[in-house]
């Protein structure tokens, strides 16, 4: 009964928030709030190994069914926990904002739809959430409602449309594969038809990686995160990605967690790692070339799932062994969303107060906003690995997990433990900038910014002009973010808890039976990892500094170069495609017509002319009404006879 | 048709023709010529007539009722005559069937219905040829 | 052809017939008096009368009349006369009818030529819809 | 002209030709063994005397034989009469409609 | 039995009585209509759910030596259920639609008249019956199409005649053929020509499918659907998106399921190049469909290319591909018929007939765009509505068959529906708020209220597609 | 009585109104009797047409077989009331029956006078009485003076409108009917030349056996035949004189012309062709291929013929050469349904087309309007005789429940058993062009507002009176009900079609 509350709460929640009057009580703090402590009495007892299953029996083709288990509660509470940290954080945000009921109510059902995919018992109801999921957050992308928002939205609407579109193949694939729908949580699924079901895999790889910003996949992600307020973006970049890894999780489960891979599927562990890699590696890349904090941490977001990504793949992969890569990709999960949903805040602060986030045009903020310097500093280190803090743990947990791999001694797997050093290294260098050019450096010089306009460049002038508010209100943001850091201290300093507390159930109930077994012998103070991660960070700076310096920075590939460029010429090679199919249909209609036409109004012409013929010619004389009309039957007497005697000269 | 001569003349040929005509419709059916070729002659006579002496004169012979009664109750006539073998029993214009005595042939009441039929037909043709006449002339 | 040739001189009334139909529908055809029109039609039921006279005819037959002059002679057969003799009534009645028509289009129109007929019409057909009440 | 006149001729040739073997193919003119001359004539030329007691064997086939057609022949007659009266016999003052 | 006459002649009866109602009187009128289509509804149902209950509701006889039945089963009911439920509210509508229009008597006379015909191309039992049906609904709602007699209307329906009777003529000949081999009409007992001779039969088909494709708008006949997109609303909404088209599908599926029987089909050849005739038309439908910048043309060209999802479902020739034909029926009819009427409030509330104008059409009409965006999600055939269970079940069955690249034409075409219409529902949020509220009056409420109501009803079904699953099951079942 | 009657039934149905025409002008002036009379024939024709109809139908196979003078088959005329006789018999009295009723309205009005009705009536009344004729008549040659007598009596309905226009139409349908009568008379001639007979069943007997040896005889005598009852029927080159001829005669005579007449012709062709040359030669002369194409090419000719005209007899008229098309067409199918088909359509076009343009003629003499786009609205003045109207054009375009459909489906049957597409597409095109051709129409009446009745020109238009509206319902009627109960008339026209395939 829970499992089906714990969705309806928020939309209870959302109803009143819809019918509220005035600025009252903040009920999204409240529902999650609510939630949160719900999910933790009343679910925790899942870690025990014995999910709950709550099935709605309605006749006909589909009935809802809810399931809890490990894997699914640890996000139920994430989401729960991060939903609350955001709720305390919302309204001091849309102050500036505007429309904060809007924001609410489709926070709320968003929340709703979110603790939807993670109890869904069977695939339906997951894919049901899943599309409400899909269209409620586009309110929060588009929350602004400008140009650059609704493009935004455009892009994150047509991307996850399309994968849940996918999801929905994906489903009737593993349907027609097993013949039988098989639940969420029955773990292995032996298929009827091999081919179907890998290529039912691959569709919910596709389709859950459109929501967790697999690249190629990830296009919408940078423009929606960015376009959307901060608290939304935290939320979109901390949560709602984390739906698609969720999803690839139990795509893994259905394909077999901790086992040899089946024949139509035995791709997805490698494939999920290179593509994990690549996107890291692509993610990276382009923040390393962003300009705009919100953009830098979106693609951030991609680089990062890529981890996770990575981690599912050396999962499946390394199979019973892969248990590692799994719990580390839970595991940096969570952190991910600790830290990214910080970043984001803290990005949201200044914003609230400069109304920018433009890098280049921000600068020495750190005396203005010490505390969230600070904490934002926590994020920092936290997402770049720096021992301590969290990112650190579960980035040890993936290098371990790659290692692993890469002892196999297949090319991929030697290249990514290779190629994961980089990316941590280009995260580093991303983050020094981004710290850099907020907190650290001089005030900014103006016209140093690439890209400026008038109004820009008025704009950070009267933001400074600001005055920090004093007041509660005005801490709320600060005590959000507090929470989130200390959770990342907490976690640093224990990094062993989670993984063997939390992960090792989860993944163990998802068919790793030696997980907790490969977490015994793991230090997570070895000194190799330690000193990586320091020539890492190190790394990081020099080039930080040599970019800044070299402005290697302001470089924008040319549009071919990018994903998004390609993306577009591929758009504009389809439209040139069917517009010049549209020629084609409209020149062949035409000319049917046309033909129509002109046979008709020939035929139409020449009858008529026949009829209304009453004068000719014959011997000179001219023949007029009664004689043509003779002339007629007589040529056709004539023709009948002439005829016969042509064709059968010799009849008899 | 103001010539004297002609007047005369036809005054005294006229009735001739005119009993010749009925002679040929009398005879049609023991010598050559026929109920038809006789119609037209005494047709013919009735028209000279109207022709030489005026339309008017024609027409006060041969009034314009009498025409449609001649022409409507001669073909009925014919139908009539027909029916005879109806009336008997037999098919429709039976002769021979109908019992009719077909007297001796040769003479001119033989044929039976035949010669009755055959005055009906030439008096009704003769009639027609004058209503035509009459019709064109006096428009 | 000699053969075709030596059955056309054979059946000479026939082929008379033939001819006597095409002037007939040459009449029709070419003439636009009305009259004259007539006059070709008339000709050309001649030559289906000729057709079936001569149809009927025996080489040295003798008219279908029992007289005790043609005992023992051949009659030729009366059937094709005595529907002959009901063809030309009828075509005697389409004539007549014919007149009166030209009769009429004459009292309408002043004249009995076709040509003439019809240019008074495409005259009198742009006045024609107020023509009629 | 010359051109049109020629066609027509062309055209008019196949049609002679048919009709000229058309009449060839005719029974021979004026044979007593011809297909009109059976047993239909035969009985009109033998029986009508005793059919129908005239003479004329013509007026017996008109008048009795076929009476039926002769009655529509006259029926003819009738119509032509009325035909002509109903196009010409017009009213005064009854405008034309 | 009764209750079946009752059905059929409800719509005749009161289209009768409309008409001799005088012009003046529109709220007896209003009056009369609400009854009688309430009731032809009413009898519908007990049809239907005695149908659905396996008894024999049946009438039948004879014209000549042509036998003719009518005779509901599963897929007749269920056509006929679509009809009659949606027929109350496009009533409904045309009450507020209709107000201060020109010649209403017509137009409602007409309107329950084509009421009567449809029902009776659902319930017809032989393939006369059928056509006969079919060439009336022709006729009967030509009147409808001409309504604003203007010379793009008299043209439009000129062409409405044009194609519908030469489909009709074609359908003609395929029946006779059909009489010609198997000797019977009669849908009931198995398909007619199951044990014909297969030569030939190819040909046939394609008759048949040309015959009521034309109806169901396959793509090279469809020219006449946009085109009566010059009727009035209602009317657009009900028959051109609902109620005639549906009979050219349901044409179709008779044929596929009724004359010839899925095996049959099967075994012919054109039998497996007709799915992909109708993805053609379902891609190239929805392309043009996106091209299109007047409102109600983009939703012809769409329903051009929905029909052929059904049509796309009957064609995979498997239980799956059948259900989803049919859920598809049952749930686009509901949202179509939304669209179309958020259509007319649009047109008539603003006077925005292109999309290209609609800027700020949303603040102006909030509720109208706000149902209109929800059915316009429904086209794209994702979850919360229920036009993602006809999509579901027909990626099912063509899989099934074993014909993948058809699920995949399904998908595309979701998309390119989401390119059609949400631009739609973000333009119209464009620009400056209005004060005004263009939804004030009772007219306007007589016009929302059937469209906010079959959009609750199209989310519940998508929540709870139980509802519908008995029918379903039922059409399934009979064929298979 | 009855006893003597029914054995002479056949020639009663044919004798009874030519001998009321016959005393009719006698008392032209008094116009309550005439029509009285005229109607009572039609009548008792009717009824007597019935009667045969039953007995044909009773008998099944051996037809009812009158020699007249009681002269035996070679020698005298005989009547042969078969399958196709009742059948067309039915279709001339029942057809004329509500025509006279109709004319019995405003007959005097459109003719021009008591006088001049009287004798409309009674050529009318011989029309009937020699269609009756040619419907029961077995012999060649009484088949051509029949022919006349049609002949005459349409030209004379035609000039029974008092205006040059009537008289021309009327001098064009003479000349064009005569040059057809007399190419006939050619054909007959030339079949009683190679058999010597002029009953038809010896004429076809003789002539099975004897046209190998002439072959090019007969095929004079065939084409002479088509040609001269094509021209006659208005087969489409020859339909010249149609159009004019049909639309100009008073509305009474332009129904019985479209709807009888042109039929007569055709019944007589059917007789030449089946009952004299049979199937089996018109397949050696390859007549059937000629009779699909020409009847093809009238269809889709006359259609778009009438398409392209504004006056609404005008658009009837060519309609009635389509139609034409259509029953030509049948001829040349040689099967079963086809032939069936085609008589039934025969059937019911003539009771459609006398529908038609009896309410055109009604709304002609209403209104005044002829043309078809001024009859904006005059579905709402004149409901009834645009029902009429309405029902006829949707039987004619050969919608399910009128009576075109039953004949249509045959037709289409019988196509399609020929295997070839042409007859089957031409069918269909035929219907849909119909529809574009009457469709309009319909809709001008009923959705079109009328023009402002204070103007003038525009006298507010009703009903005609109730005998014109009886006509007018009761060919409506015919129409449906042909079209739902066509039973014992299909039954009648596929016993005719077998017998005249010469099948059991």
């Amino acid at each position: 009964m829970l499992l089906v509350m714990l969705p309806v709460i928020p939309l209870a929640g959302a109803l009143c928030v819809l019918f509220k009057r005035g600025r009252g009580i903040n009920i999204p703090l409240l529902i999650s709030s609510v939630v949160l402590i719900l999910g933790i009495c009343g679910l925790s007892s899942v870690f025990g190994g014995t999910p709950i299953d709550h099935g709605i029996p309605l006749p006909g083709p589909y009935a809802p069914a809810f399931h809890a288990d490990s894997l699914s509660v640890i996000f139920v509470l994430l989401a729960a926990f991060l939903w609350v940290i955001v709720s305390i954080y919302t309204p001091e945000y849309m102050k500036h904002e505007g429309g904060s009921r809007r924001f609410e109510f489709y926070a709320l059902l968003i929340l709703s739809a979110v603790l939807g995919i993670f109890l869904a018992g069977n695939l339906i109801t997951l894919l049901f959430f899943f599309e409400l999921m899909t269209i409620t957050s586009f309110f929060w992308v588009t929350h602004r409602w400008n140009q650059e928002a609704i493009k935004a939205g455009y892009y994150y609407l047509f991307f996850n449309i399309i994968g849940g579109l996918l999801l929905g193949f994906g489903i009737v694939l593993l349907d027609a594969a097993t013949g039988v729908l098989p639940d969420i949580g029955t773990g292995l699924v032996t298929p009827v038809n091999a081919t179907a079901f890998g290529w039912s895999i691959m569709l919910f790889v596709v389709g859950f990686g459109i929501k967790a910003g697999m690249v190629p996949l990830h296009l919408w992600l940078p423009h929606a995160h960015s376009a959307a307020p901060a608290p939304g973006s935290a939320l979109l970049s901390g949560l709602l990605i984390k739906v698609g890894a969720y999803g690839l999780i139990r795509a893994g489960e259905f394909a077999g967690w901790g086992r040899e891979l089946g024949s139509g599927v035995a791709w997805l562990g490698p494939a999920l790692a290179i593509i994990g890699v690549i996107t890291m590696l692509v993610g990276v890349a382009a923040a390393l070339l962003q300009g705009d904090a919100k953009r830098l941490l979106a693609y951030h977001s991609v680089s990062q799932m890529g981890y996770i990504i990575l981690g599912l793949g050396i999962g499946l992969y390394l199979g019973s062994d892969g248990s590692l890569g799994l719990v580390g990709a839970i595991y940096h999960l969570v952190n991910h969303a600790l830290f990214k949903t910080a970043l984001f805040l803290g990005v949201g602060v200044i914003y609230i107060h400069t109304k920018e986030t433009n890098l280049y045009k921000l600068g020495g903020l750190w005396r203005r906003f010490p505390v969230t310097a600070f904490l934002m500093l926590l994020a920092v280190l936290g997402i770049t690995g720096v021992p301590g803090l969290n990112g650190y743990a579960s980035k040890t947990l993936l290098h371990h997990a790659v290692s692993l791999a890469a002892e196999t001694g297949t090319i991929w797997s030697v290249w990514a433990e290779r190629l994961f050093l980089v990316v941590g290294v280009g995260t580093a260098a991303s983050f020094a900038k981004l710290y850099y050019l907020i907190f650290l450096r001089k005030p900014a010089k103006i016209g140093n910014a690439p890209n400026t306009s008038s109004r820009l460049e008025a704009a950070p002038k009267a933001a400074m002009s600001v005055k920090l508010r004093a007041g509660m209100s005005a801490a709320r943001p600060l005590v959000a973010m507090s929470v989130l850091a200390a959770a990342m201290v907490g976690i640093g300093l224990v990094p062993g808890l989670f993984p063997s507390a939390i992960a090792s159930p989860a993944v163990q109930a998802l068919g790793m039976e030696n997980a907790a077994a490969s977490l015994v012998g793991l230090s997570f103070w070895n000194a190799g990892d330690l000193t990586g991660i320091f020539i890492t960070l190190i790394l990081g700076i020099l080039i930080c500094w040599a970019g800044l310096r070299s402005g290697i920075f302001h470089w924008h590939p040319p549009k071919w170069l990018t994903l998004e460029g390609l993306g577009m010429l591929v758009g504009r090679a389809v439209s040139v495609l069917l517009r010049m199919g549209e020629k084609f249909y409209r020149t062949v209609i035409k000319a049917v017509r046309n033909v129509l036409k002109n046979s008709g109004a020939r035929t139409y012409l020449a009858c008529r002319k026949f009829d209304q013929s009453r004068s000719g010619e014959i011997f000179g004389l001219k023949l007029v009404g009664v004689s043509i009309d003779a002339g007629i039957l007589f040529i056709l007497l004539a023709l009948l006879i002439a005829g016969h005697v042509m064709l059968n000269p010799g009849f008899r | 048709m103001k010539d004297f001569i002609l007047k005369r003349m036809a005054a005294i040929i006229l009735p001739f023709i005119c009993v010749y005509g009925f002679y040929v419709i009398l005879h049609g059916h023991v010598s050559p010529g026929g109920s038809f070729a006789g119609g037209i002659i005494v047709g013919l006579s009735l028209i000279a007539y109207s022709t030489i002496y005026g339309i008017a004169k024609g027409r006060a012979k041969l009034p314009e009722k009498v025409l449609v009664w001649t022409e409507s109750y001669g073909t009925l006539w014919y139908g009539l005559m027909g029916m005879v073998g109806i009336v008997k029993g037999v098919p429709f214009l039976a002769n021979k069937l109908a019992g009719v005595n077909l007297g001796n042939p040769g003479t001119l009441s033989s044929g039976g219905l035949i010669s009755l039929i055959g005055f009906g037909v030439g008096i009704r043709v003769a009639s027609t040829m004058v209503t035509l006449f009459f019709t064109m002339m006096e428009e | 052809m000699k053969e075709l040739f030596g059955k056309l001189i054979m059946n000479y009334p026939y082929f008379a017939a033939a001819i006597l139909f095409m002037i007939g529908a040459l009449t029709v055809l070419t003439r636009s008096d009305l009259l004259k029109k007539l006059i070709g039609i008339n000709i050309m039921e001649s030559a289906i009368f000729l057709i079936f006279v001569a149809g009927g005819n025996i080489r040295g037959g003798v008219a279908p009349l029992l007289s005790k002059a043609n005992s023992g002679a051949v009659y030729v057969n009366p059937l094709p006369s005595a529907l002959m003799l009901t063809g030309i009534v009828v075509s005697v009645s389409v004539t007549a009818f014919a007149l009166a028509l030209i009769v009429r289009l004459h009292r309408a129109y002043g004249t009995i030529d076709l040509q003439r007929i019809a240019e008074l019409r495409s005259e009198v057909a742009m006045d024609d819809s107020n023509h009629h009440t | 002209m010359r051109i049109r006149s020629f066609l027509l001729l062309l055209l008019a040739l196949p049609v002679i030709y048919g009709v000229l073997i058309a009449v060839a193919e005719l029974p021979p003119y004026g044979m007593p063994d011809n297909p009109v001359h059976n047993q239909v004539s035969e009985r009109y030329i033998s029986d009508a005397l005793d059919d129908t007691g005239v003479l004329n064997m013509v007026t017996a086939i008109v008048l009795d034989y076929r009476a039926y057609d002769t009655m529509f022949e006259t029926i003819v007659l009738f119509t032509a009469t009325l035909a002509v009266v109903i196009t010409l016999k017009t009213r005064k003052g009854e405008g034309e409609r | 039995m009764l209750s079946l006459i009752l059905a059929l002649s409800c719509g005749m009866a009161g289209g009768l009585i409309v008409a001799v109602i005088p012009q003046t009187r529109s709220r007896l009128r209003n009056l009369v209509v609400l009854i009688f289509t309430t009731a032809g509804m009413i009898f519908t149902w007990r049809v239907a759910l005695r149908v659905f209950a396996g008894e024999n509701v049946a009438i039948a006889g004879r014209i000549g030596e042509l036998p003719w039945s009518i005779n509901p089963d599963p897929l007749g009911a269920v056509f006929g259920l679509i009809a009659a439920t949606l027929w109350l509210f496009a009533a409904v509508y045309s009450f507020g639609y209709m107000a201060e229009k020109h010649e209403q008597r017509t137009y409602y006379a007409f309107l329950l008249i084509s009421f009567s015909v449809t029902l009776g191309v659902a319930f017809s039992g032989n393939l006369l019956v059928l056509y006969l049906f079919y060439e009336l609904l022709t006729f009967v709602t030509y009147p409808l199409v001409i309504h604003e007699r203007s010379s793009e209307a008299v043209k439009a329906g000129a062409k409405y005649i044009l194609y519908n009777l030469g489909g009709a003529s074609v359908i003609l000949v395929a029946i006779i053929i059909t009489y010609g081999r198997a000797g019977s009409l009669d849908f009931a007992g198995g398909p007619i020509l199951a044990n014909s001779l297969q030569n030939g039969l190819d040909w046939l088909l394609l008759l048949f499918i040309i015959g009521f494709g034309v109806k169901a708008a396959i793509m090279p006949l469809h020219r006449w659907l946009p085109a009566a997109m010059a009727a009035p609303t209602p009317v657009s909404a009900l028959l051109h998106a609902v109620a005639v088209v549906y009979a050219g599908v349901y044409g179709v599926l008779r044929v596929v399921y009724s004359v010839f029987g899925h095996e049959l089909v099967g075994r012919l050849g054109f039998g497996t190049i007709l799915p992909f005739v109708a993805a053609c038309t379902i891609i190239v439908g929805v392309i043009i469909a996106a091209k299109q910048d007047v409102l109600k043309r983009r939703l012809a060209y769409q329903t051009i290319s929905h029909l052929s999802y059904i049509l796309l479902g009957a064609f995979t020739l498997q239980p799956w591909g059948l259900a989803g034909a049919m859920l598809h029926m049952i749930s686009y009819s509901t949202l179509k018929t939304t669209l179309f009427f958020c259509a007319g409030i649009i047109a008539e509330q603003s006077g925005a007939t292109k999309i290209s104008k609609m800027g700020g059409v949303g603040w102006l009409l909030p509720k109208t765009m706000a149902v209109f965006s929800i059915a316009a999600i429904g086209m794209i055939g994702i979850l919360p509505l229920n036009t993602f269970w006809g999509k579901y079940y027909l990626m099912k069955g063509s899989v099934a068959a074993g014909m993948w690249p058809l699920a995949l034409v399904l998908i595309v075409s979701g998309i390119i529906n989401a390119i059609c219409f949400i631009p739609v529902v973000v333009n119209a949020f464009r620009g400056e708020r209005t004060r005004i509220n263009g939804e004030r009056g009772s007219r306007v409420t007589l016009m929302l209220a059937p469209a906010i109501l079959l959009v609750i009803v199209a989310l519940l079904m998508g929540l709870f597609p139980g509802f519908v699953w008995p029918g379903v099951q039922a059409v399934v079942n009979w064929f298979f | 009585m009855t006893a003597t009657i029914i054995p002479d039934l056949p020639v009663f149905v044919v004798i009874a109104p030519l001998f009321v025409a016959f005393v009719l002008p006698t008392f032209a002036r008094r116009m309550r009797l005439v029509e009285a009379l005229v109607i009572l024939v039609g009548i008792l024709g009717f009824l007597g047409a019935l009667y045969l109809a039953s007995l044909v139908f009773a008998q099944k196979g051996s037809p009812l077989i009158y020699s007249l003078g009681g002269w035996q088959a070679p020698w005298g005329i005989e009547l042969k009331a078969g399958n196709l006789g009742a059948l067309f018999l039915l279709v001339v009295t029942g057809v004329s029956l509500p025509v006279s009723l109709f004319a019995k309205g405003n007959l005097a009005q459109e003719v021009g006078g008591k006088e001049r009705s009287a004798r409309f009536y009674v050529l009318y009344l011989l029309l009937g009485g020699a269609l009756a004729g040619m419907a029961v008549t077995n012999d060649l040659f009484n088949v051509f003076v029949l022919v006349e007598v049609v002949t005459l009596s349409c030209c004379g309905l035609v000039s029974a409108r008092n205006h040059p226009r009537a008289a021309e139409a009327a001098f064009k349908y003479l000349i064009m009917a005569t040059l057809g009568s007399t190419l006939v008379m050619g054909g007959i001639g030339f079949i009683y030349m190679i058999t010597g007979h002029l009953n038809m069943e010896f004429a076809a007997r003789e002539l099975a056996s004897i046209w190998q040896h002439s072959p090019h005889v007969v095929w004079m005598a065939l084409s002479f035949i088509l040609v001269g009852f094509g021209v006659k029927a208005a087969v489409f080159p020859l339909h010249v004189w149609l159009p004019d001829a049909h639309s100009t005669a008073p509305s009474p005579a332009s129904a019985i012309l479209s709807g009888l007449a042109v039929k007569g012709y055709l019944i007589c062709l059917l007789k030449f062709l089946y009952n004299v040359f049979g199937s089996a030669l018109m397949q050696e002369f390859a007549v059937d291929r000629i009779l699909v194409l020409a009847g093809a090419v009238a269809i889709i000719a006359g259609s778009i013929l009438a398409l392209s005209q504004d006056e609404l007899k005008r658009r009837l008229a060519y309609s009635t050469v389509a139609q034409v098309g259509y029953i030509v067409l049948g001829l040349g199918l040689l099967n079963r349904q086809g032939l069936a088909g085609t008589l039934f359509y025969l059937a019911s076009h003539a009771v459609i087309k006398s529908t038609l343009f009896l309410a055109a003629g009604a709304i002609i003499a209403a209104t005044g309007k002829k043309k078809v786009s001024e009859l904006s609205g005059i579905g709402r003045k004149m409901p009834l005789t645009m029902a009429a109207f309405t029902i006829g054009s949707l039987g004619l375009i050969g919608l399910p429940l009128f009576s075109g459909f039953v004949g249509k489906w045959y037709l289409l049957l019988g196509s399609i058993e020929t295997g070839k597409p042409l007859p089957t597409v031409v069918v269909i095109a035929g219907s849909i062009l119909c529809a574009t051709y009457l469709l309009p129409v319909i809709r001008r009446a009923y959705f079109e507002p009328a023009p402002d009745t204070t103007n003038a020109d525009w006298q507010d238009p009703q009903d005609p009176g109730f005998s014109q509206k009886l006509a007018l319902i009761l060919l409506a009627a015919i129409v449906v009900l042909l079209g739902v109960v066509p039973g014992p008339l299909l039954e009648l026209a596929k016993r005719a079609a077998a017998e005249l395939l010469l099948l059991q």
